[in-house]
């Protein structure tokens, strides 16, 4: 029953499926119509569902989020494209101060089912601004479900997961993932949006990623088995919520753990996994909690990114580092 | 060197629309009812309704003041931790509010009191988010008017999207008026620089949303003149994104009423967005916490007094003898009574307790924050234990 | 030598030291001008130093930062003054993607010494958006620096210290404490603005805080060594950097560590923090550093915020919880 | 029901200014120089300058051109991440570029190639941002050209700012005028929907700033329309502001040079900012890696094609005997030379390290971050010991 697919076209489908199944579902953002996208996520999807359904908006990321939360309000369930990482700031009061509150500033008597994609992370050879991490700080607010897939698989079906929710979601696609083939079996059910899923099981450390780095864990992972270490893999998939659960029950099974992220460092996602688990854990670490991650500055050119964000060596390093406790 | 700034230029106003038409009247706005409560003849717009919906109008304002002082009052008290009067707006709040008919929507700022009042808002309810003791306590959808909102500007973008909604959803245009609806937008003059009011702008032309865009220019944001924000009037602002745009007297309810009836018919219709601008005054305070007599003299305080928006009707209604003293003693004891209810009422709110809010955070809470809640209810339990 | 004022009184007179001292420094913000600010912290100073220097600005963040940095670029040293925490947003693509890289963007040719100053935190009895705690959306950008003062003395010399300061540094007030009155001995030279400060020491626990609720803490230590605790409380002072090495001498010594902080737990400075410590100071911890902050719910009604923000039971809870490990 | 969006309307323009004046001469826009290459003379701009200057706008265009096709065929040759073409645009920025003079600075967006050669910015310096060598290394001071900008419209607001620290420093309404200096400050049709460049339209106005706002309407915004940002012309979006502004022909550089040049003048003068509407078209695509036939008709791309700003000022100097074949020639050589040195210049750019970035996130190293460093440079040398 699977088929394989890139992230991208797994993607698409999801989001036609949603345009399908429920007529107040709409997409709206910079060429998401015609272009579909300047990555092709909305292909084809304005030709088929119409300009009114599919909208290339004015280019006004505020904008695009503020409209899209009074179409919530009406009725609508909007999924917003930004077209870039870098280029969500601007629209960051109406995420942070309107969507992410708006049931809570009602009393619990309005929802704002509303789905931001976000095209993010580096590693694809990109000018400033094109390569950012935000999930932190989407992740630091309350109010919104921060998402990101790993792969095809989970992109088809979180993304309409997201969509079906009532509250608002922060939905990070790993861009350099885009283009990267993966089984979509849809036989299985979904995972529930929330749910953190071990990929890999083993039984000397944990390493906790997610997003675009899920892949790069996997191999790393791999590697050091021929070094007849046994590491397991969780993709968080869920920033927020966490999934307590989950990483609390693999620490219990391996009792070190690494997080990884190309985030920086500081106040990454990191933090918040460390800080959770030395907290939950206490007495099962044999090792502090370690943090694979961008260093503390700004994203650099594209020629050093490799040395910036986090790869197998720089996590094996980190996998030895916290064996050797 | 020095950084001159000079008030607006004099300029001869009005109705602009952005095909360039512009109706040129020798007059500073659209008015229909001169302070000293007079009728006069506009070129452009007429009021077309009887004494019997001025009456109603007198009523909405006089009501929406009483309401108003009693919270000012309350505040004064400590009774309320902040309250923004609204006195010398009534006009331009009762006449937009008595434009809006059947499907409208409005989306209001944090000090649009007598359109709440006129939607049906219990003014109880309002009371509660100036108080502490909610966050915004009405229900938006049962009676068409929107949360207030507090971020300067940002629901000018609420209102666009949803009037794309109301657009979408069939709402415009139908030849059954019935079934047209559109959305009346409140902000200040100060929030007309924010950038997401000029966002507002671009997307209502851009989809040619069915949405009105009401500016209460009440002269000062806060501390700051209207000439930091526009050295222009500042209707001008919106025909430069393509939207038709008129000033008027925002002290004259019949002028806005006539005009905003104008505005949200054409939006109705599917002729897309309008910009008002009402030119009014704050005749008290920016808030209770704020002290205009550092900023502002007493003399344009006076002024604007003998612009009063609520004198020229009474005058008007009673030189037509479409009201009499026994009716105006009517609404006072009306008044009264409100406020009595306001006075008793407030110090009666219940206080909330802070178990009520976790589950508004989200749809579906979290596990964790269902474990904080758990966390915070045993440790409360606690305390009620040792005590 | 000392002199008695509240902490709104020492940052006036910081300010205005600071504008007698360089002709560059100069300060914009919503009416701060005639009226000197809504909480009168640039009271007079208009009158006194011209309408070219103390500015009041259009009602626009974005536009208040974005054209202080232009004004940096021309050698200006701007200090801008964010009306509440709440309407800092707006702003957030200005602060987060142009001031906080443009030396970085530049690759080292231009500065940006500008001070945005934001009076943050709760408990004054406020409305929605007037008691927010931005900070850990801050310390999560490299390129800014991040303080916070916690008394007059520290105001009055934070402020000059961020003004002089080449980078661009987030200023956070905690407007409940403008109105307290501390002692400003202007005898003693003033710590280095990147430094944190033991308030009170003890051997048996740290409190690690900063801002508005330093003087809770001190209030909570002073009741445990009422029974017999000896709490150490650290005034963290700067977040962005953190002062690691005094972060970690206080944990040596005690052994035992609990955050304190208004924000929300989820990735507040607390979990930076605690990921740090767990890390630097493994084999010290007697007990996982302990988290006390706002509950993770945007901020509720004001009649409920005693509830939802620490106080002094809560910390005092968390050191009894600390303890018993 | 449908959402329409209709073109929008013709527009009788021009020169509008605040006052409300408006000259009404029933064409486009300000043009001096017909896509035939035939002067024309318009009511109110002249282009002061003999033949030599205008030869001297066509070797920046040529070059400017030359530049562009050398980076795009390099971005082919996966010698750089990206380019972003600036073909078809050569006038309106050599035209803008012509009219800065002493003091004036520049901000420009990420297009402006030709107006960065001629504040004599190298071209490999420009390459280095787009080959991922560099973020923007170039001295913005030195040259009075600032760094470029990604984030849409953002250099706006530091553009007013930087405008506003002059009007401190007293370079702004001098007597002599070798004193007076102003900002031009460059960004993009669709970048006028950011609430940004309202926000710098509100602050320019408002402190009278000495800046010019140079919108380069190449009549896309990647795949979206103009008429997704403004239903009518884009020059009108400034006059709301109480901005004076002007459309001109973008593909004409005589018009765009006199235009500029009475904008940066008056900037200069004191009296205060004015926004340009330099009418073009962006004959490439947006970047190496759009893809312009999902979007565009080939048609309207070929109209365009038929007033290509540099062959009108080649076919007017030739037709005045003011440039010759031999001049030609050797313009092509120069160009012909330009091009050897970007595509030699270009490989051999040296890669970075990261080691030379960490210094540049603050003016004082963090210790938390030195610690980073450290351990990277270990950890690094750890590698190099290995192998
Ligand atoms: C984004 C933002 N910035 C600042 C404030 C603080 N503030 C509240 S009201 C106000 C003035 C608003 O003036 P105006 O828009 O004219 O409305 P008015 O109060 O006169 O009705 C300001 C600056 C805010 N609420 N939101
Ligand atoms: C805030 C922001 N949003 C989106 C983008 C992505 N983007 C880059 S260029 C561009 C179109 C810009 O159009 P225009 O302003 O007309 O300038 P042009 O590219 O035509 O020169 C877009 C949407 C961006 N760089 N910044
Ligand atoms: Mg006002
Ligand atoms: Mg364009």
């Amino acid at each position: 029953m699977g088929e394989t697919m890139t992230m991208a076209k797994a993607l698409n489908a999801g989001l036609r499926r949603a345009l399908e199944a429920d007529p107040k579902v709409l997409l709206a953002g910079e060429d998401i119509g015609k272009l579909g996208g300047v990555f092709r996520i909305t292909e084809h999807l304005q030709r088929d569902f119409g300009p009114e359904r599919v909208v290339d908006s004015p280019l006004a990321e505020s904008g695009i989020v503020g409209t899209s939360l009074g179409l919530a309000l009406r009725g609508y369930r909007p999924v917003v494209e930004i077209q870039f990482d870098g280029f969500v700031y601007p629209a960051f009061d109406q995420i942070v101060s309107q969507v992410s509150r708006m049931r809570f500033r009602s009393m619990g008597r309005l929802s704002v089912p509303m789905v931001i994609r976000i095209p993010y992370g580096g590693s694809i050879g990109a000018i400033e601004h094109h390569s950012e991490s935000p999930e932190a700080y989407f992740a630091h607010t309350p109010g919104l479900v921060v998402v990101t897939p790993g792969t095809p698989l989970d992109a088809y079906w979180m993304i309409q997961q997201a969509i079906a929710s009532d509250d608002p979601v922060v939905f990070l696609e790993p861009k350099r993932r885009y283009h990267e083939k993966g089984e979509v079996d849809l036989t299985e059910p979904p995972l529930a949006l929330d749910a953190a899923r071990v990929v890999l099981q083993g039984g000397d450390a944990t390493l906790f990623t997610y997003g675009p780095l899920v892949k790069t864990c996997v191999e790393a992972a791999l590697a050091a088995s021929a070094e007849g270490r046994s590491i397991e893999v969780v993709d968080l998939r869920s920033l927020s919520p966490l999934d307590d659960a989950a990483i609390r029950a693999s620490v219990e099974r391996t009792g070190r753990a690494i997080v990884v992220h190309e985030a920086v460092r500081t106040l990454g996602i990191g933090a918040e996994v460390a800080a959770r688990i030395q907290e939950g854990c206490f007495y099962t670490l044999e090792a502090p909690v370690l943090r694979v991650a961008a260093y503390d500055m700004p994203y650099p050119p594209s020629k050093v990114e490799s040395a910036y964000l986090p790869d197998l060596d720089r996590i094996l390093d980190a996998v030895d580092r916290s064996l050797a406790y | 060197m020095t950084v001159t700034r000079s008030t607006s230029e004099a300029e001869p106003p009005d109705v602009v629309t952005p095909g360039g038409t512009r109706i040129q009247r020798g007059r500073e706005f659209v008015q229909l009812l001169t302070p000293q409560g007079e009728r006069v003849a506009d070129d452009v717009f007429a009021f077309d309704h009887d004494d019997a919906v001025i009456a109603a109008n007198l009523r909405h304002m006089v009501l929406g003041r009483r309401f108003d002082a009693e919270a000012t009052a309350l505040q004064r008290k400590g009774q309320l931790g902040l309250w923004p009067p609204a006195l010398g707006q009534e006009a331009a709040q009762v006449g937009s509010g008595a434009a809006i008919a059947g499907l409208d929507e409005v989306f209001p700022s944090y000090r649009e009191h007598s359109v709440a009042l006129m939607r049906g808002i219990d003014p109880l309810d309002m009371l509660k988010t100036f108080r502490g003791t909610a966050m915004v306590d009405w229900d938006s959808r049962a009676h068409r008017f929107h949360l207030y909102s507090f971020v300067i500007g940002t629901q000018s973008l609420h209102a666009v999207g949803y009037a794309m909604g109301m657009q979408r959803d069939g709402l415009v245009g139908n030849p059954d008026q019935a079934g047209n609806g559109a959305v009346l937008a409140y902000f200040g003059d100060g929030a007309t620089s924010q950038g997401d009011v000029s966002e507002a702008l671009v997307f209502a032309a851009s989809y040619q949303a069915p949405v009105v865009f009401f500016v209460q220019n009440n002269q000062w944001a806060i501390s700051e003149p209207i000439e930091v924000q526009s050295r222009i009037p500042l209707y001008r602002r919106a025909i430069g994104f393509g939207i038709s745009s008129v000033r008027v007297d925002g002290n004259d309810v019949l002028a806005v009423q006539a005009v905003t009836e104008w505005a949200l018919d054409r939006a109705r219709r599917g002729e897309g967005p309008t910009f008002i601008e009402a030119f009014t005054y704050r005749m008290g305070a920016h808030t209770t916490s704020d002290d205009p007599t550092k900023y502002r003299r007493r003399e344009e305080e006076q002024q604007w007094k003998a612009k009063d928006p609520i004198a020229r009707v009474r005058t008007y209604l009673l030189g037509r003898g479409a009201i009499d003293q026994a009716w105006l003693d009517a609404l006072d004891a009306e008044a009264e009574a409100l406020g009595v209810r306001i006075r008793e009422g407030c110090t009666a709110l219940p206080n909330p307790r802070l178990e009520d809010y976790w589950q508004h955070a989200y749809a579906g809470m979290p596990p964790a924050l269902a474990e904080q809640r758990d966390a915070y209810l045993a440790y409360e339990a606690g305390f009620e234990q040792e005590s």
